[in-house]
Order: structure tokens, then C-alpha cells, then sequence
């Protein structure tokens, strides 16, 4: 028992996806539905850096640094659109930003 | 060997001036615009002694321009002896008039924009000269359409000068898409551009084909080289500045149609219809220019019919198969009228722009070099023995008789009228009494200088440069023996036309008055230029200005054109507001087909990777 | 395997138990070096020279009443000191003290463990102590913590932006990620320090670093979050007791490791200034010989009455030590210990010296200070260092 | 031993990710979310990402996250919320969800049998050498464009925050 099957790590990497994906879906919050997408971009990396392992080369820790790098530099953007929406409407709510209908 | 350098040098001073000339000072802009110039002639000189004798194509490539399928073009430029020879003629000349037009534009405005242009044009020009392949030819042959364009309508504030601008730019897009044509065809026939790789196979190529492409060719270059029936733009652009007629619209652009012509001899030697059809356009064009510049009265005029005329010998040189002849005609061409719409130049500069022969005379004494200089080009262009005129005008003569008879007996005749009408204007301008109001001035040394320089060249021209001998190595020997009776003719047809010349205009001017009373009929048809304008006018102009207006417009554009995208636009707006209805603004339900989507792809790829 | 346990286990509870202590008599330190500065003796009464006064605030901080005020977020509230002392006492576990030690046959590092990333390791830890100040304010429902922790998060996140630059810059010359290494690097002389060595000198970055190790600390001049006059007492004032002593074992903890880190990137960590050859290995000795001398001579002569008895005290203690410094046994260990000690302690005293100078920042001046000013210089400095270092090598 | 890391880790993860989704209040979903990128970084060392963990920490965890709870703290944002009208992804979004982690799932036992396994020091081509070998030789091109992209991120987040200037 001293070895980790390769798949747990992959099956790890998609839970924290779905999970994911389910904090986006079902959150209302604009900041919670942010943050549920720095979690899939947690869990693709996950998946990079054991596919990198598998396969024994640096390429995937590469793009984990570039998802990684990116995540900042949305987080960065998204929370100035944040900071705006909520000056602009007084509000967090996801269901309320919906100016683009009708 | 670096040729990019001969061309890039004026781009370099098109570029500096273009931008940076508004706030030059004039020393600066004729430092930058002469100084490229003449480094360019300086390098040409430096390049052609560096490749010796030039018995083979001597050839740099510099980057793949297109490559397509099929077509692979590149940024080539190559120099063989005909290269040369137009090489010379173009920086040399070019030099020559740069420093004349610093003299000439001293005054006017737009100096800066002026200089630019004028090295913008001998960039184009010297990249057509130097292209390896049609397409890159082709590229300095619309260049220098462009430029021409620009400069024909360089007093912009003028009417008529932009309307002239204009007609040349039209005009010669019919030539244009005659050219294009023969470069698609020629690539359809050959698979490729390059002049090498097409003249190679031009042999073996079929009659018919090689006959489309001369005659789609002749298109071109009679749209370049203002030949019938696509002259008509050359005698307006007169509109531009003296240097601009005398540089492009008399020693070089104009050429460029011949210059084609001939750098496209084994084309043309393999289709004997299409040089046949040069050389009647070519004759017909030479005497019926020559007949107009009999009664004009306006000095540029008369140049510019007369350029067309010689243009038109150049054609029957080439036509008749004898080109070198051609080309030796090109150049001392060159010579002797940029000398002449130099010295018509610097006679309007004396007359503060007046352009009418009737308001002049007597201007012998008042501008003494103008006037012995343009003597000198008036003999050459008389085909007076032994002058550089005389020696090619008497080969393509010899060619001429060589190819059919009463060419040459046409020839002769046209070249009797040219000597007539170039010393009509002469004496009009410098002998008789001043009939004008201004107060004639000599004008500076920059100009009388270049003047001096072509005065030599115009009456030696033919001895330094033996032009027919250096091209031997790459043109077909089909030149006719010499035949001392032909010469005597042509001259002597010159020698005549100047005696009556002398007679009508010096002698008893009032012969050529009543001369005109009486032939009143022809001389009014001559003197409205043939009425050419106005049947073009009438016969194409017209119709196709109302067709265009009731067709394309009306039905094409407004009815079908618009129709189409309109309803595409109305069917998209009635299929948006059916999709609309899925985009209900809510992130979350987006959100919802993103997954949806994610997870039809996902099965996609587990069935197009059969499930393993 | 197990003696290796065993060992760690031991190096552990030493480091812990020394470290604990120092943090303590930080404090009295600090109290005694601002007193100076001010004209005053600083604590007095407690103990010879108010030596057991540490002692006596740990038994006043522990039998507190510990209070909750009934509108905190109570998880996040109880979290919050906790997650700071922990996460400042987390760098000390990588930063070497000195080489390597042999113990009853046993050889190891004067370290807790050596990792090949251990730079960016306390860099992690470090950056993630702001979560503690700034849940201890968002959790204490209280608008003055509330800005405290504002405060101090923007602060501390604008200030490590320099700090890492700064510290990239050192790390170019010595082209290693571990901590070890980077001293060994440097060993030789004060010429091969990479405050003075390399083919640019690492002043500025030194400065720099120093700088923004005042601001990641919250320390004066840079203690905006906790600006008394303003935020009464910033991001802790709903805090007593031990949780308020956690912050501030925190605070004492990151001006350690900032010190320690300081002297590993910039001074070499246990390297002495010269060579042993010409005699650094006495210069310890030396020092606390020409203490005791001092310690004596005032005792013969006492200010105070009281020292009649301790001053000649310290002095025999003094010379004690200095006697242990000339052991040949333990030279090899304790001489390297000192050099580390010695260094670490001037920056700490250039901490406590600062604060007891410098005038608090206004909060904009802060903000513009690291973003206009040190941040560039930081990235000149940066560029500078990599360009040579790529022409030299 | 390496199962025993990973399986504390990864149930920490999937806890806090749980939490993440279930709290209400966002500054409990952010430390949620800190604990999620923290075990996250361990496991990256078992993998023998070295760098990536301590990046992992200090970008997401140190720079990423704080600003998150800076924003909170800034916006003060309460508990949200019961309200919703997104009747499609509350109808859709369940099945959806378990389709998707059940394909998922199923690809990767079918693709990785087991055994194919993970153990601490198999994979040592991580470290800080290695990374920054591989950024500036063959992904040179992506990593400067990061760079443009994070400066076009700088510009975009300061227009964006700025204070109106009339």
C-alpha cells in the first residue's frame, strides 16, 4: 500500500471539477461563483500534474503555471468587474445581473 | 551585389521627404531627393562595372513574395545588358532632371511633396526595370501609373489638371487589365512568372498561345507608351510640371511599354501576328501623333504629339522585329526630348509660364543657352545626319523597309513632318519678333546645366552609347544591311521638312497663315487633335457612364446586391428572435448549456474513441 | 530511520523551546532598547535589571479572562490566531542556524529540515500569515479590526511584491532555491556575502528587502493595522488573553524569520566575516570576555545599589561563556551559532531601534511608497542583477 | 505511507470543496477554498511538483485568495440570498452534474487500470531547475504572452476599479 493508484489522483481531479461545476450551478453569489471556478481550474491542474507524472516530463507542470498564472491575472479582472458590478447595482446577486435580457 | 540598393535608395528619399519634408528646409529636401538619387546612379555605375561584360543574367533573389499552389514568386531582381542599358537611362536621366527641377520648382508649392513623388517614381520605375518576373514588373509598372497619376495632377487646385490625372489613370487601367490578362494566361501556359523560366519554354509553346499573350501584352504597353488607340491621356498630361513630362511622360515611364515589349522578344519572336499588329500600330500611331503636332500651338503640345510619334518608331522598331533598334531609339529618345521639354521648361520658366508659340519669338538672343541647347535636340529629333536621332531613326527605318516597304516609305514621311513641326516650334519660339508681354529671363545654372549635359548626349548620344551593338548578345540578329539609299531618303525627308520650316516660319512667315485659310478643313480637323476626344467621348464614355448609372446601379447594386444582403439580414433578425428565447440573461442557465455541451462532447469523444 | 525521528524529535522540541523563549525575552528586549533610546531605565523591578519581567506577562496574558464577545463569527474568530502563530512559526522549521552538528555519533543539520524549495517555502508561509490578521479582523464584526485587516491584507500583499523581487535578486547570484545551500554559497568572507559580492552587489535589494520585511511584519513604521490612535487597537482589539499573545508571538515570530532570512539571502547566515585562519573564531570569545570585564568593573563601582550583587553576576557568567567560546570541542558548532546569532540580533535591534525613530506612515504614503517606489527600484534591481549575472557567467 | 498522505489529503480537499459549495457565507466558501489549494500543494509534492506546490501556495493561496477575501471584506457581502429564478439549472443541473462526473469517473478507470501507480520521488523533473529550463526554452513563446496578457489584465482591472474622473 505504499504506491497511489494513478487513477485516484484522476478521479480526485474530477470531483473537485464536478464539484465545481456544482458551486457555479447552483450558487448565487457572484463571488462563491467565482471562487467555484478557481476550483475547477484547481482540479484541471491536479489533472496536469499527474498526467505529467505518468508520463515523466515538465510539459504539464508548465501548464499548470500557465493556468495558474492566468487564474490571476481573471482573478484580478473579475473581482474589478465585481467591485463594479456591485457599485453599479448595489448587488451580489447572480439572478439580478440579467440586464443583458430582453 | 546588393541591387536592392539601387532601388531602395529613392524609396529611402521618398520616405525621409514624404514625412519629414513638410519641415525641411529646400537645401535639405534637394539634399535628400538629389543626393538618392545620384547615389542611385552612382551604385548602378558601380554595379554594372563590378559584373563585367554581362555576357549572361546575372540574378539575386531576396525572399519568397507568393507562394501558392502552383505559384511561387519571388522578390527577384536580375540585370542583363538590356537591364543595363535602361538602367543608365533611367538613374542618369533621372539625376539629370532632379537637379534641373530644383532650378524649375524653386518657386512653386509643394516643394517637399514634389521631390517625394519624384523619387517614389524612380523607385517604381527602377524596380521595373530590375523585376525578374512579370509580377514584380508588374508591380513598378502600376507604381509608376501611380506616380504619374500623382503628378500629372500635382497642381491639384487646377481642374484640368486633376481631370488629366484622372484620364491617364483610366486610360491606362485598360492597359493595365490587358497586362494583367497576358500574366495570368502566361502563367497558365508556363506555371510560372519568372522571365527566365518563361522565355525558356516560350518555344515550345503553341502559336495561338503565344500569340494571345504579344497581343494581351501590346495592350499593356500601349496603354503605357500612349500608342492608338489608348494615346489619348498623354498629350492632357502635359498638365503636370515641365520636369515630369520631360522625366516620365517623355525619357522614361512611357518607355516602359517598349522596354516590355522587347524584354519579352522570345514571346514575340515565336509570334509573328502579334509583332506584325506592333508595327502597324506602331506606324499608324507615329503619323497620325506627327500630323496633330503639325498645328499646335501650345509648346508642350506639341511635345507630347511628338512623343507619341516617336513612341510610335520605337513600336515599329519592335514590331518589325529589329529590337535593338527599338530600345537604341529609346534611349537617345531619351535624350533629345527630355532635352526638349527641358528647354520648352526653361522657356516657359522665362516667360513665367506662357505656353503658347504665338505669344513668343525672337527669344534667340534672350536665353542664348536654351536656345542653341533645344537647337541641338530639334536636329536630333530631325534625324539631321549624324546626330544620335539620325542614327537610331535610320535603323528603324532599315528595319522597317526590311519588314514591309511602304513602312518605310510612311516612316519617312512621318519623319519629314516631325522635322517640320519641331522647328516650327523652334523658330516660332526663337526667331521673328517677341510677340509676348513678359520680360524674358535666362534661367539659373541647375537648369541650363542639365541642359548642356543632354545637348551633348543628343548630338553624340548615338556614338558613346552603340546601343544596337551591345544588345547583339541577347536580341535575335534580324537587323537589315545597311543600304545607303534608304539613308539618304530618311534623312533627307528630315532635311526637307526643316527647309520648309525655315521657309514658312523665318523666311516668309506669311505663307503659314494663309496656308492654314486655305486647307481650312483639314487644318481645323488637325488642330481638334483629330476630334479623338470627342468620339471617345461620344462612343465610350457616354454609354458607359449611363450604363453604369441605369444597370449596375439601379438594377445590380440597389435591386439585387442590396436585395440579397438586405434579406439575409431580415432572415437573421426573424431566426435571432427565435434563438433569443434561449438567452434568458441568467449566468446560471448558461452556465447550464455550457455543461450540457461539455457533456455531449465528452461522449462525442468516448464513441469516436469506440468506448475502449 | 528511527534515530532520524528521534533526532528530528529532539531538534524539534529544542527549537521550539529556544525559540519560545527568545520570543518572550524579545519582548523585554525591545522594552529595554526603546526605554534607552527614550531616557528611561525600561522594566526594572521584576528580577535583576526586570529579567524575569517576560515571565511574569506570560503568567498575566495565561490567567486573563479569556473573553468572546457574542457577535463574532466564531470559527473564523477562534481560527484566527491560531492560523498566524502558525503560520509564523512554520518558516522557522526550514532556516538553518548553522552546520552540521555531531551528536553522540549522530551527524545533523542545526536545522529542521533542508528543502530544495525551502526560499519559496517561507515565502508560502509568510504570504499566507495574512490570512490570520485578516480573518481575526473581518471575524471580530467590529468596523476598527474590520479596517485593520483591510489594511493589513492590502499591505501585506502590495509589500511581498518587493519582497520577492528583492529576494529573487540574491538568489540569481547563488542560483539555489535552498537555504543551506545559499550560505554555503557565500561562505568564505564578508567579500562573498552577497550583500557586497557578485557582479552587482545586493545593497539595494538588501534595503529593499529590509523595507518590506518592516511592512510584512506590521511593524513601525509600516503598523497601520494596528495604529492605536486611529483604530484603537486595529485588527486585535476584540482579542485577550492568550489569543491576543498569539498575535503577538506572531509579530515577534515573522521578525525573527524576516532577520534570519535577511542574514541567510544577504549575510551569509553562520559565516564569519573573515576567514578562521586570521582569527574570527576568537572574536566571540573576545566580546563576552571584554562584556564580563565591563559586567565586573561597573559591579566594583555600582550606579545603583542593587547591582552591587548582580553586575559582577553577569560578569562571571560572561566570561564563563567566553571560556565555553575557546573550547575546541564545541568551537566548531558554537563559533558558526554565534556568527548567526549575531547577525540576526543587529537586525533585530535595527527593528526595535527603528521603531523607536521613525513616525508611522500615513495609510496613502504606504500604499504609493511600495507601488511607486519600491516596487520599481525592486525591478530595476532585478533586471540589473540578471544581466550581469548573464554577461559574467 | 503515500497512501496514507493522499488519502488525508484528498479527503481534506473533497471536504473543503463540499464546503465551498455548501456555505453559505463566502468568506467560510473562501477558507474552504484555501484548505481545497493547500492539500492540493501536498499532493503536487507527492507528485514531485516541488515548484508547482510552492507556487500553488503562493500565487492561489498567498495572492489569489486574499484578494478574494479582500473584496469580500471590502464589499462586506452577507450570506446570500435564498432567492433564485434559474428554473433551468436547478430542473437540468443535477442529472447534468452526475452524468458528468460519471463519464468522467468512467474514463478514467477505463483509461488507467490500476496499475499505474503514484509514489513520493518517482517523478523528480519538477524542481525550479527543471520548470524554468522548460519556460524560457520551449515555452518561451506562451510565457511572453502571459506577460502581455497580464499586463492587458493590470490596465484592464485598474480601468475598471478606477474612480470616475469627472
Amino acid at each position: 500500500m505504499a504506491e497511489v493508484p494513478i487513477s485516484w489522483f484522476l478521479t480526485l481531479s474530477a470531483v473537485l471539477f464536478a464539484l465545481g461545476v456544482a458551486g457555479f450551478l447552483f450558487r448565487r453569489n457572484i463571488i462563491t461563483v467565482f471562487m467555484s471556478i478557481e476550483l475547477m481550474l484547481n482540479a484541471v491542474n491536479l489533472s496536469f500534474i499527474t498526467f505529467s507524472y505518468q508520463l515523466k516530463q515538465v510539459n504539464g507542470h508548465l501548464l499548470a503555471f500557465f493556468v495558474m498564472v492566468v487564474a490571476a491575472a481573471e482573478a484580478a479582472v473579475g473581482l474589478a468587474i465585481i467591485l463594479t458590478v456591485f457599485k453599479n447595482r448595489s448587488t451580489l446577486n447572480i439572478d439580478e445581473v440579467d440586464s443583458m435580457k430582453n | 551585389m546588393q541591387l536592392w540598393l539601387i532601388p531602395l535608395l529613392p524609396l529611402a528619399g521618398f520616405v525621409i521627404n514624404g514625412v519629414l519634408g513638410r519641415r525641411f528646409p529646400k537645401a535639405l529636401i534637394n539634399t535628400v531627393a538629389i543626393g538618392s538619387v545620384a547615389l542611385s546612379f552612382a551604385w548602378v555605375l558601380k554595379t554594372l562595372l563590378g559584373l563585367g561584360d554581362l555576357q549572361n543574367v546575372y540574378t539575386e533573389h531576396y525572399f519568397t513574395w507568393i507562394q501558392s499552389g502552383a505559384l511561387n514568386i519571388g522578390c527577384d531582381f536580375a540585370v542583363d545588358r538590356l537591364t543595363a542599358v535602361m538602367l543608365l537611362v533611367v538613374t542618369g536621366i533621372g539625376s539629370l532632371i532632379h537637379v534641373y527641377s530644383m532650378g524649375y520648382m524653386a518657386h512653386e508649392g509643394g516643394y517637399y511633396r514634389f521631390f517625394a513623388y519624384l523619387n517614389l517614381f524612380m523607385f517604381f520605375m527602377l524596380v521595373l526595370v530590375l523585376a525578374a518576373n512579370y509580377l514584380l514588373l508588374f508591380v513598378g509598372w502600376e507604381g509608376v501609373g501611380l506616380c504619374s497619376y500623382l503628378l500629372i495632377g500635382f497642381y491639384f487646385d487646377k481642374q484640368f489638371a486633376t481631370n488629366a490625372g484622372n484620364k491617364a489613370f483610366i486610360v491606362n487601367r485598360i492597359g493595365d487589365f490587358g497586362f494583367s490578362l497576358a500574366v495570368f494566361y502566361i502563367f497558365k501556359n508556363f506555371g510560372s512568372l519568372d522571365f527566365h523560366t518563361v522565355f525558356q519554354q516560350a518555344p515550345g509553346a503553341s502559336e495561338a498561345a503565344l500569340t494571345t499573350i504579344g497581343l494581351l501584352l501590346m495592350v499593356g504597353a500601349c496603354g503605357k507608351s500612349a500608342q492608338i488607340p489608348l494615346y489619348v491621356w498623354l498629350p492632357d498630361a502635359m498638365a503636370g510640371p515641365t520636369p515630369v513630362s520631360a522625366l516620365i511622360h517623355a525619357a522614361t515611364m512611357v518607355t516602359a511599354g517598349v522596354y516590355m515589349c522587347a524584354r519579352s522578344w522570345p514571346i514575340y519572336t515565336h509570334a509573328p501576328e502579334a509583332l506584325n499588329v506592333i508595327a502597324v500600330i506602331g506606324i499608324a500611331t507615329a503619323f497620325m501623333a506627327a500630323s496633330i503636332g503639325l498645328v499646335q500651338n501650345d509648346i508642350k503640345k506639341v511635345f507630347a504629339y511628338s512623343t507619341v510619334s516617336q513612341l510610335g518608331y520605337m513600336f515599329v522598331g519592335v514590331g518589325c522585329g529589329a529590337f535593338s533598334a527599338g530600345i537604341y531609339h529609346l534611349v537617345t529618345h531619351a535624350f533629345f526630348k527630355a532635352l526638349l521639354f527641358l528647354g520648352s521648361g526653361s522657356v516657359i520658366h522665362a516667360l513665367s509660364g506662357e505656353q503658347d508659340l504665338r505669344h513668343m519669338g525672337g527669344l534667340r538672343g534672350k536665353i542664348p543657352w536654351t536656345c542653341w541647347t533645344m537647337f541641338c535636340a530639334s536636329l536630333a529629333i530631325a534625324g539631321f545626319p549624324f546626330t544620335s536621332g539620325f542614327l537610331s531613326k535610320d535603323a528603324i527605318l532599315l528595319a522597317a523597309h526590311g519588314h514591309a516597304p511602304w513602312m518605310f516609305w510612311l516612316g519617312t514621311l512621318t519623319a519629314g513632318m516631325t522635322a517640320f513641326y519641331v522647328f516650327r516650334a523652334f523658330f516660332m519660339a526663337f526667331f521673328g519678333q517677341y510677340r509676348g508681354h513678359e520680360h524674358p529671363h535666362e534661367s539659373p545654372a541647375t537648369m541650363t546645366g542639365p541642359l548642356v549635359v543632354l545637348a551633348i548626349l543628343s548630338l553624340a548620344g548615338g556614338y558613346l552609347f552603340r546601343v544596337p551593338e551591345f544588345l547583339s548578345t541577347i536580341f535575335p540578329a534580324s537587323e537589315a544591311p545597311e543600304d545607303l539609299t534608304l539613308m539618304v531618303i530618311a534623312s533627307s525627308a528630315g532635311l526637307v521638312g526643316i527647309l520648309i520650316a525655315w521657309v514658312m516660319y523665318v523666311a516668309k512667315p506669311g505663307i503659314a497663315d494663309s496656308l492654314a485659310a486655305a486647307l481650312k478643313l483639314p487644318y481645323t480637323f488637325l488642330y481638334n487633335k483629330l476630334y479623338v476626344d470627342e468620339i471617345y467621348d461620344a462612343t465610350v464614355v457616354k454609354p458607359l457612364v449611363g450604363g453604369s448609372r441605369v444597370l449596375l446601379w439601379k438594377v445590380m447594386d440597389a435591386g439585387i446586391i442590396d436585395g440579397m444582403v438586405n434579406g439575409v439580414g431580415s432572415r437573421a433578425r426573424n431566426l435571432g428572435s427565435v434563438l433569443r428565447l434561449l438567452q434568458s440573461g441568467n449566468i446560471r442557465s448558461y452556465a447550464t448549456w455550457v455543461l450540457f455541451g461539455s457533456v455531449l462532447v465528452i461522449v462525442a469523444l468516448g464513441i469516436a474513441g469506440g468506448l475502449r | 530511520m528511527d534515530s532520524f525521528i528521534v533526532i528530528s524529535l529532539i531538534k524539534v522540541v529544542l527549537v521550539f523551546a529556544v525559540l519560545m523563549t527568545t520570543l518572550a525575552y524579545l519582548q523585554w528586549v525591545e522594552r529595554k532598547v526603546i526605554a534607552h533610546i527614550q531616557v528611561r531605565p525600561g522594566p526594572y523591578r521584576v528580577g535583576p535589571h526586570g529579567l524575569l519581567q517576560p515571565l511574569a506577562d506570560v503568567i498575566k496574558l495565561i490567567t486573563k479572562e479569556d473573553l468572546m464577545p457574542p457577535y463574532v463569527n466564531r470559527p473564523l474568530y477562534l481560527a484566527a490566531p491560531f492560523l498566524a502563530i502558525t503560520m509564523a512559526l512554520l518558516s522557522i522549521s526550514v532556516i538553518p542556524f548553522g552546520p552540521t552538528i555531531e551528536v553522540a555519533g549522530y551527524q545533523t543539520w542545526m536545522q529542521l529540515t533542508d528543502l530544495n524549495i525551502g526560499v519559496l517555502f517561507v515565502l508560502a508561509a509568510s504570504s499566507m500569515g495574512v490570512y490570520g490578521i485578516a480573518l481575526a479582523g473581518w471575524s471580530s464584526n467590529n468596523k476598527y479590526a474590520l479596517l485593520g485587516g483591510l489594511r493589513s491584507s492590502a499591505q501585506m500583499i502590495s509589500y511581498e511584491l518587493p519582497l520577492s523581487l528583492a529576494i529573487a535578486a540574491p538568489l540569481l547570484i547563488s542560483n539555489t532555491l535552498s537555504l543551506r545551500e545559499l550560505v554555503e554559497r557565500q561562505s568564505g568572507s564578508i567579500l562573498s556575502w552577497n550583500v557586497l559580492h557578485g557582479p552587482f552587489p545586493q545593497i539595494f535589494s538588501f534595503i529593499i528587502f529590509l523595507i518590506a520585511g518592516f511592512a510584512e511584519t506590521n511593524r513601525v513604521p509600516f503598523d497601520l493595522p494596528e495604529a492605536e490612535n486611529e483604530l484603537v487597537a486595529g485588527f486585535h482589539t476584540e482579542y485577550s488573553s492568550m489569543k491576543f499573545a498569539s498575535f503577538f508571538m506572531a509579530e515577534y515570530a515573522n521578525m525573527i524569520t524576516v532577520s534570519c532570512m535577511a542574514t541567510l539571502l544577504f549575510l551569509g547566515g553562520w559565516d564569519a566575516p573573515w576567514p578562521a585562519a586570521y582569527g574570527s573564531s576568537l572574536v566571540p570569545a573576545v566580546i563576552f570576555a571584554f562584556a564580563g570585564v565591563v559586567a565586573l568593573y561597573h559591579g566594583m563601582h555600582p550606579a545603583r545599589r542593587r547591582d552591587r550583587l548582580t553586575l559582577p553576576a553577569f560578569g562571571i557568567i560572561f566570561l564563563i561563556i567566553a571560556g565555553i567560546f575557546l573550547l575546541p570541542m564545541v568551537q566548531s558548532w558554537l563559533v558558526p551559532l554565534f556568527w548567526f546569532c549575531a547577525k540576526t540580533g543587529t537586525i533585530l535591534f535595527a527593528f526595535m531601534w527603528i521603531r523607536g525613530t521613525l513616525p508611522r506612515f500615513r495609510y496613502d504614503q504606504l500604499m504609493g511608497f511600495t507601488w511607486k517606489f519600491l516596487f520599481p527600484v525592486a525591478m530595476v534591481n532585478l533586471l540589473v542583477t540578471g544581466l550581469l549575472v548573464a554577461l559574467v557567467s | 505511507m503515500d497512501t496514507i498522505i493522499f488519502l488525508i489529503f484528498a479527503i481534506i480537499a473533497v471536504v473543503c470543496a463540499i464546503n465551498v459549495v455548501v456555505q453559505t457565507h463566502p468568506i467560510s466558501s473562501a477558507i474552504s477554498l484555501v484548505g481545497v489549494m493547500g492539500s492540493l500543494a501536498i499532493l503536487y509534492l507527492l507528485l514531485g511538483a516541488e515548484f508547482l506546490a510552492a507556487a500553488q501556495v503562493i500565487v492561489y493561496a498567498g495572492a489569489v485568495m486574499v484578494l478574494f477575501v479582500f473584496v469580500i471584506m471590502l464589499l462586506n457581502a452577507g450570506a446570500e440570498a435564498k432567492k433564485g429564478r434559474s428554473f433551468m439549472a436547478q430542473l437540468l443541473g443535477v442529472p447534468l452534474l452526475i452524468g458528468l462526473l460519471g463519464l468522467l469517473a468512467w474514463f478514467v478507470q477505463r483509461l488507467y487500470p490500476v496499475g499505474t501507480t503514484v509514489h513520493f520521488g518517482g517523478f523528480r523533473g519538477g524542481t525550479a531547475q527543471d520548470v524554468g529550463r522548460a519556460l524560457f526554452t520551449s515555452y518561451l513563446l506562451p510565457f511572453e504572452v502571459t506577460s502581455i496578457l497580464i499586463l492587458i489584465a493590470i490596465v484592464g482591472a485598474i480601468v475598471l476599479a478606477r474612480k470616475e474622473l469627472d
